[in-house]
C-alpha cells in the first residue's frame, strides 16, 4: 500500500544541473521565484504590520515553507480545489490570489478577500478555487475530502464521464493527531476520492516538537496506511522537488482517483504566531535550516543554469517589493466595513435583521476580468 | 387538504426523493441509509432509485462525513446527512456548528453551505441519557443555520422539501417518535416556508406554544383542559430560527396568558427565548407570567416511569396552565 | 481585602497549585502547559514544581485527551484539563457533555467525575468566527455540569480553588481579555462559595445583572449612567450553573428593572434565561420587561470595528438600561 | 511495531489435547463453561422479556461472542479496570456481576445496577471495576486511555511503585471509524498506557460489513500501528484461544506499561440490536458460524478431556437456568425507582432540587460482603 517516493529526496542535495532535475521550464522556474518571493515579501510586510497594530488576531507567518505552497499548487491545475488550515497567506498567494486583498483582509477592511470578516486565518478565493483558510486544527481535512467528494461526484455523476480533479488539502504535523483527520482520511480510502494529505510537516506544533505529540513521529506515512492510503515523503526545501514529487503523486491520484498522504519535511522559520518565543527549540537548529532557505536554492540554481542573473535577480525583488508595498497601500486605501456588514453573509436569504448576502471584490474584479 | 393519508417517514422519504429527482446535486448520507434502507426505515427504496452514488452508507464517522458533506455544499453540492441521531451528532459538533453555518460569514459570501442536517431529536423510547438529547437546547444558540422541527407528517414532507431547497445550512429536527405517525399529506410539490407557525388549535384563554413532538402533548392537554372550560390556543412552532414571534404575539395579545412547552432542558433553552422574547413583546398584555414546561433538568434517565415523569407530558402542560390562569 | 496586587492569571495558577500541593490526586493537562508554560502563561512554573507527571503536554486531540481525563476522574483522580480556548472544546463535545456531567447518573450513583475543564472563552482579539465561542450559549443547557464564569482576580482563584475541589465535573471559563488584570487576591486558602452572585455595585434605579467579562462592560455603563442621574446595581453572576437566582431577585424587588448582559448570542442562551426567570420571579415588580444585551446574533467578525460593534459593549448597555427605565 | 500472533489461530481448529493447548486448570475451564453458558442463558431471556416489553430501549445480544468476554476478563486481574461498548450484557456478568442487578437494570427497577438509571447499554460495576457500558459509539476508547492513566498514575506517581495494572477496552468493528479512537490509541501510545484495545471484530456494525465502512478491512492492527502500538489478532470462538492469547498480550503491557490492540474474530449470532431482520448477511454465513459455537467446543473439549460429562454438562444447564430464572423474579420483585430518584445522581452536591447520591444496591451489597 506504502510507497515511499525517495527520488526527490535523494536528489535534493545533489548538483546536478536543473535540466535533469526537472522538467519545468525556464518560464515555470521564473514564476516559482517570483511566488516565493512575494510570499516572502508579503510576510515580512506582514509581520510589520502586525507589529504595528494594523493587523490583529492570531497572525502565522509562512515563511520558511514557500516551496510547499509553490510546489504543490503547480503540481496541480487552477481548477483543482484546495484547502489549508490557519497558516494560509503562502497558498492563497501561491494560488494566485492579488496580494492586496490578502493584506486588507488582514487589515480588516471592505477590501479583503473575505470583506475583513475572516482574517488572516481564513483566506478564501473562490475565483481561484481556494475553499480557505481553517482556524481549527484538522477541521479542513474532512472539508478536503468533501471537496474531492464533490469533483468526483459532478466528473462522474452529474457529468457522467470519469474523475478529472484532484483535491489538495494542507495540514500540519499537530492536526495528525485529531480525530477528524482520520475519519477524513478513512473516507478517502473507502470511496475512492482523489485527494491528498499534504502533511506541511515543520516539525512544531506550536511548542511541542513532533515525537512529543506524536507517534510515529518518524514515519507519519503510517498513519496513511492504517487507513488503507499509499505513503510519500518528499523534502520540503526545495521547490522543484516537491513540484516533481507533487506532480508525480497528483497526477496519479487524478488518473486513479485515490488518495494519498504526502510528508513533506519543512520548517517554520519564524514562531509559531506572532507572540511566540521560540523557547523550544535551539537557535543551531533555527540556522541549520536557515542555511536551506528554498529561495535561495532556486535562485542558486537558475543563476548556474543561466536563467537569472544577480542583476536579474535583484530588479525581481525590486519589482516584487513594490507590488507588496502597493498591496499595503491599497488595503490601508480600503475602507473599514460599513456596520450594516455586521448583518450581511449570515444567511444568503434576506429575513428579520439579516440582510442576504454580497460578493466580496475579489470576485466581482474576477468575473470582470474574464 | 389532501386525502392520502401516509406515514410522516414516508412524508420525509417524499420530500428527500422529489427533491433528489429534481435536482442532481442533492444527495444523502448517512449510516444505513443505503443497503439497509436507514435504521428507521426513512429512506426505504431509495438506494433502488437513485443508486449507490447517491444514496450513500458511511462508515460511524459522523464527524468525517459532516465535514465531508459540508465540503461538498461548498462546492454547490446539496447533501442531505442523516443523523442516525442527533444524539451521535456530538461527535460532528465542531463541522456542524463551526463551519457549516459559518462558512458563508468567514468567506465574506464566497461560499455557502447548502447542506440540510436530519434525523431523530429527543427523549421517549428509553434510550438513556446519552441517546437521547434535544439539541435544539443548545445547537439553536447559534447563528447561521436554520432549525426545522416538524410535528406532523405534512409539514415533514413540507419543511424538509423546503429546506432542501434552502441555500443556507438547515438543522432539520425529526422524532423517532412520529415516524410511524399517519396523517394527509399533499402529492407532488408541497413546501412550508421557514418561519411561520401554525395555530393548530384555536383558543381564547391561553396561548401554548411548542415545536416538535410536545405539540401533541399540548393537544392531548388542551382537550383535557376543555372539559374544565379553559379554552387552549395551541401553536405549532415549526421553525425554531427563524422563530416566528408574530403569530405568537398576536395570540397573546388576545389570550393575555402563555405557556410554553419545550422539549429540552430548561436552562437556556429555546424556551427560555420565547418565554424572554414574549414576555418584551406582550409586557402589558399578559395576565401572569409564561410558564414554561420542560423536560426535568436531569440527564435522561432509562427507567420507564422515570422517563414518563422527565417528559413535558400533558399533565404537566395542564397544571402550568391551570397555574398560568390563577386556577388552583 | 488583602493588599496584595496580582494578575488574573497568576490568580488562576495560585489555586492550581494550592490544590496540587494539598491532593496529589489533581493534576493538569492540556496542549503547552508544561514545556511552554501554557498558551496564556496560566501554568508558569508549574511544570518546575510539580513534574511531567503531573503538568502534561498533550497533542492537539481535544477529544482524546479529554475523554482521557474523564476515565481517570471516573477512578477517583481529580484532572484539571486545560482548553487552550474553549472554542476547540466542540471537538470534544461528545466527552465532555455527553460523559462528565451524565456519568453520576447513568451509572446510578456509583461514578461521579470530579474534573475541572478550564480556558479561555469569548471574543474580543478579532480572533474570529471560529475562534471566539461564548459556550455558554450553549452548554449551560445541559445538568449534570456546573459553570463558572469569574470577572475579578480574586474569584479567579476563589472559584478556580473550589472548582477543583468540587465532587461534580466544572466548566470553568476564563477570559484572554481579562488575563493580565490586576486585583487584590487573598493569599492562602481561599475559596469562593458556587451559586453565590455578587453586588459589584449598589444601585437603586436598575438592576444590571451578567457574567465573566462583560460585569467591566457594566461597570463602565453605570459610570457613565450615573452622571446621567441613573443609578445601576450591578450583580456579577460568578457562577452560571448554579445561577444565584436570589441574590437577583433581591436587587430587582428594590429597583424595579433589569437588563441582563450576556456576551453569548441572544437565542436560548443565560440571558434569556435570567430574563425568562425574572420575569417568573418578579413579574409584579417589573416597570418594564428584562431587557437583554448579547453578542450580535452573528458569528464572530473579525474586522476591529465589526467585533466592538458586536460584543455587548458599554454602550449598548446604556442604551438598554435607559429604555428600561423608558428614558429617551 | 506489530506482531502478529497466530499461535493461538494455528491451533484454534485442532484437536491437540486441552492439556497441549492450555495451562489453565480444570476448575478455571468449567468456570469459564459456566460463564458462557451464563451468559447465553441470560441473553436468551433477556430476548424473551424485550418481545414481552419488560425490558425498552435499545438492546443488544451478546450471544456468539461469549469466549471473548470470557476469555479476556479471565486473562486479567479483578482489579484491573474494564470498560465497553454498548453490548455489554455479556462483560457485566464475565466480570462477576450478580445477574440479578443486570437484568433489574434492563426492567428499569430500583435494584438494577444502576437503580435502573442506566438500561442495558449502561452497565456498571464499581465492586467488579467495570466502568460502563457506553452507547455512543467508540466514546469509552479514550476513557479506557483514562482509565489505563489512572492506574499508572496512582501506581506511579502517588504510590511511587511501578505500573501494576492493565485495563481493557473493548470496542466494536464499527468504533474502528471514530476519531476518538484514533486520538485515543496516539494518547496511549504516547504515553505508555497500559491499555489493551480489544476490538470485538463481528464482522459487522448494524448491516455494514466491516469491508464496506472500513479501511484495512483485512488487517484492521495497520490502524494501531499508524499510533505506533502493537497489534495482535486471535480467533474469537474459542476461550481458551482468547484467554492464552490475551494473557500474553496482558502480561506483557502490564510488565512494560504498553498499550496493545487486539483483532479478535467472532460473530454475534443474532441481530444488531432486538428490532434488526438480518438482511444484509445471508444464512449460510450465519450458520457457518453457529457450528463454531464457543459453548460447544469447550464442552466438547472438556468432554473429550475426561473433566465433564453430558450429564454434568446438562446439571450445570439447569443450574444456570434455574440462576437466570431466579434474577428475573428478583427484578421483577424490585420495584421502580421513586420518582424523586429523578432528582438524584445529577450532582453528588445537593442543592436546588437535586438530592445528592445514594448508592445502588449492587455497591451495597459488596459492601456488606466483604
Ligand atoms: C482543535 C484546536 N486545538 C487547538 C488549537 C490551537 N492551535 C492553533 S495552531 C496549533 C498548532 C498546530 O500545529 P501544526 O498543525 O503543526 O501547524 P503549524 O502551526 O506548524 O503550521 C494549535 C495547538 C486550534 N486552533 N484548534
Ligand atoms: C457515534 C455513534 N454513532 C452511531 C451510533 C448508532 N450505533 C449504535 S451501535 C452501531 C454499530 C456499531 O457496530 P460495532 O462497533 O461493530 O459493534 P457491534 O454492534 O458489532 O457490537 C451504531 C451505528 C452510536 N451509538 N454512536
Ligand atoms: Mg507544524
Ligand atoms: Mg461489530
Amino acid at each position: 500500500m506504502s510507497a515511499v517516493t525517495d527520488t526527490a529526496r535523494a536528489s535534493s542535495g545533489g548538483r546536478r544541473p536543473l535540466a535533469d532535475r526537472t522538467s519545468a521550464t525556464p518560464d515555470q522556474l521564473g514564476h516559482w521565484l517570483r511566488q516565493m518571493l512575494l510570499i516572502r515579501e508579503f510576510e515580512v510586510r506582514t509581520m510589520q504590520a502586525y507589529q504595528d497594530k494594523k493587523i490583529g488576531g492570531f497572525c502565522h507567518i509562512y515563511i520558511g515553507q514557500e516551496a510547499v505552497a509553490v510546489g504543490c499548487t503547480a503540481a496541480v491545475r487552477p481548477e483543482d480545489p484546495i484547502v489549508t488550515a490557519y497558516r494560509d497567506h503562502g497558498h492563497a498567494l501561491a494560488r494566485g490570489m492579488a496580494p492586496k486583498y490578502c493584506m486588507a483582509e488582514m487589515f480588516g477592511r471592505i477590501g479583503g478577500c473575505a470583506k475583513g470578516k475572516g482574517g488572516s486565518m481564513h483566506m478564501f478565493d473562490k475565483p481561484n478555487n481556494l475553499f480557505g483558510g481553517h482556524g481549527i486544527v484538522g477541521a479542513q481535512t474532512p472539508l478536503g475530502t468533501g471537496l474531492g467528494f464533490a469533483t468526483k461526484y459532478i466528473d462522474e455523476v452529474i457529468e457522467g464521464g470519469s474523475n478529472r480533479h484532484v483535491t489538495l488539502c494542507f495540514l500540519g504535523d499537530g492536526a495528525l493527531n485529531q480525530g477528524a483527520f482520520y475519519e477524513a482520511m478513512n473516507l478517502a480510502g473507502l470511496f475512492d476520492i482523489p485527494v491528498i494529505f499534504v502533511v506541511e510537516n515543520n516539525g512544531y506544533s506550536m511548542g511541542t516538537s513532533i515525537d512529543r505529540g506524536t507517534t510515529m513521529a518518524n514515519r507519519i506515512i503510517a498513519k496513511g496506511e492504517g487507513c488503507g492510503i499509499a505513503g510519500h515523503e518528499l523534502e520540503g526545501m526545495d521547490v522543484i522537488d516537491v513540484y516533481e514529487g507533487m506532480k508525480a503523486i497528483a497526477d496519479g491520484c487524478r488518473a486513479e482517483s485515490r488518495p494519498a498522504m504526502v510528508d513533506i519535511r519543512t520548517y517554520r522559520f519564524k514562531g509559531h504566531s506572532m507572540s511566540d518565543p521560540r523557547k523550544y527549540r535551539t537557535r543551531e537548529e533555527e540556522e541549520h535550516w536557515e542555511t536551506d532557505d528554498p529561495i535561495t536554492r532556486l535562485r542558486d540554481a537558475m543563476i548556474e543554469g543561466g536563467m537569472i542573473d544577480e542583476d536579474g535577480f535583484k530588479a525581481l525583488n525590486r519589482e516584487i517589493k513594490g507590488e507588496v508595498r502597493e498591496s499595503i497601500k491599497w488595503a490601508e486605501a480600503s475602507p473599514e466595513p460599513d456596520l450594516s456588514e455586521l448583518y450581511t453573509d449570515v444567511y444568503v436569504e434576506r429575513f428579520g435583521p439579516y440582510l442576504g448576502t454580497s460578493m466580496p471584490q475579489i470576485v466581482t474584479d474576477a468575473e470582470e476580468n474574464r | 387538504m389532501s386525502d392520502r393519508v401516509i406515514e410522516f417517514r414516508e412524508a420525509l422519504r417524499e420530500a428527500m426523493s422529489q427533491e433528489m429527482r429534481r435536482d442532481e446535486k442533492v444527495f444523502l448520507l448517512g449510516e444505513e441509509v443505503a443497503q439497509y434502507d436507514g435504521a428507521y426505515k426513512v429512506s426505504r427504496g431509495m438506494l433502488e432509485e437513485f443508486g449507490p452514488r447517491r444514496i450513500i452508507d458511511t462508515p460511524i464517522s459522523e464527524s468525517g462525513f459532516a465535514g465531508m458533506a459540508i465540503g461538498a455544499a461548498m462546492m454547490g453540492l446539496r447533501p442531505i446527512v442523516e443523523f442516525m441521531s442527533w444524539s451521535f451528532s456530538l461527535v460532528a459538533a465542531d463541522p456542524i456548528l463551526n463551519n457549516a453555518p459559518k462558512m458563508l460569514y468567514m468567506s465574506g459570501g464566497q461560499f455557502g453551505c447548502p447542506i440540510v442536517f436530519r434525523g431523530n431529536d429527543g427523549a421517549g423510547g428509553q434510550l438513556g441519557s446519552t441517546h437521547s438529547w434535544c439539541v435544539e437546547g443548545m445547537f439553536s444558540n447559534v447563528p447561521g443555520l436554520k432549525m426545522a422541527i416538524p410535528a406532523f407528517p405534512d409539514d415533514a414532507k413540507g419543511l424538509l422539501a423546503s429546506a432542501i431547497r434552502d441555500d443556507d445550512p438547515v438543522f432539520f429536527l425529526e422524532s423517532e417518535r412520529l415516524l410511524a405517525m399517519k396523517g394527509h399529506v399533499p402529492e407532488g410539490d408541497h413546501y412550508v416556508p421557514f418561519g411561520k407557525a401554525l395555530v393548530r388549535k384555536p383558543g381564547t384563554d391561553v396561548t401554548i406554544i411548542s415545536f416538535g413532538r410536545p405539540v401533541h402533548f399540548c393537544l392531548e392537554a388542551a382537550e383535557e383542559l376543555e372539559k374544565e372550560g379553559i379554552s387552549c390556543e395551541v401553536i405549532d412552532g415549526r421553525t425554531i430560527r427563524p422563530l416566528d414571534l408574530d403569530t405568537i404575539v398576536a395570540s397573546v395579545k388576545k389570550t393575555n396568558s402563555c405557556v410554553v412547552v419545550d422539549q429540552s432542558w430548561s436552562f437556556g433553552s429555546p424556551g427560555s427565548e420565547v418565554a424572554a422574547q414574549v414576555h418584551a413583546a406582550c409586557f402589558d398584555d399578559l395576565d401572569n407570567h409564561v410558564m414554561r414546561v420542560h423536560s426535568a433538568d436531569v440527564p435522561t434517565p432509562y427507567a420507564s416511569n422515570l422517563e414518563q415523569e422527565y417528559l413535558p407530558n400533558a399533565r404537566r402542560i395542564a397544571e402550568a396552565v391551570r397555574s398560568a390562569l390563577y386556577v388552583a
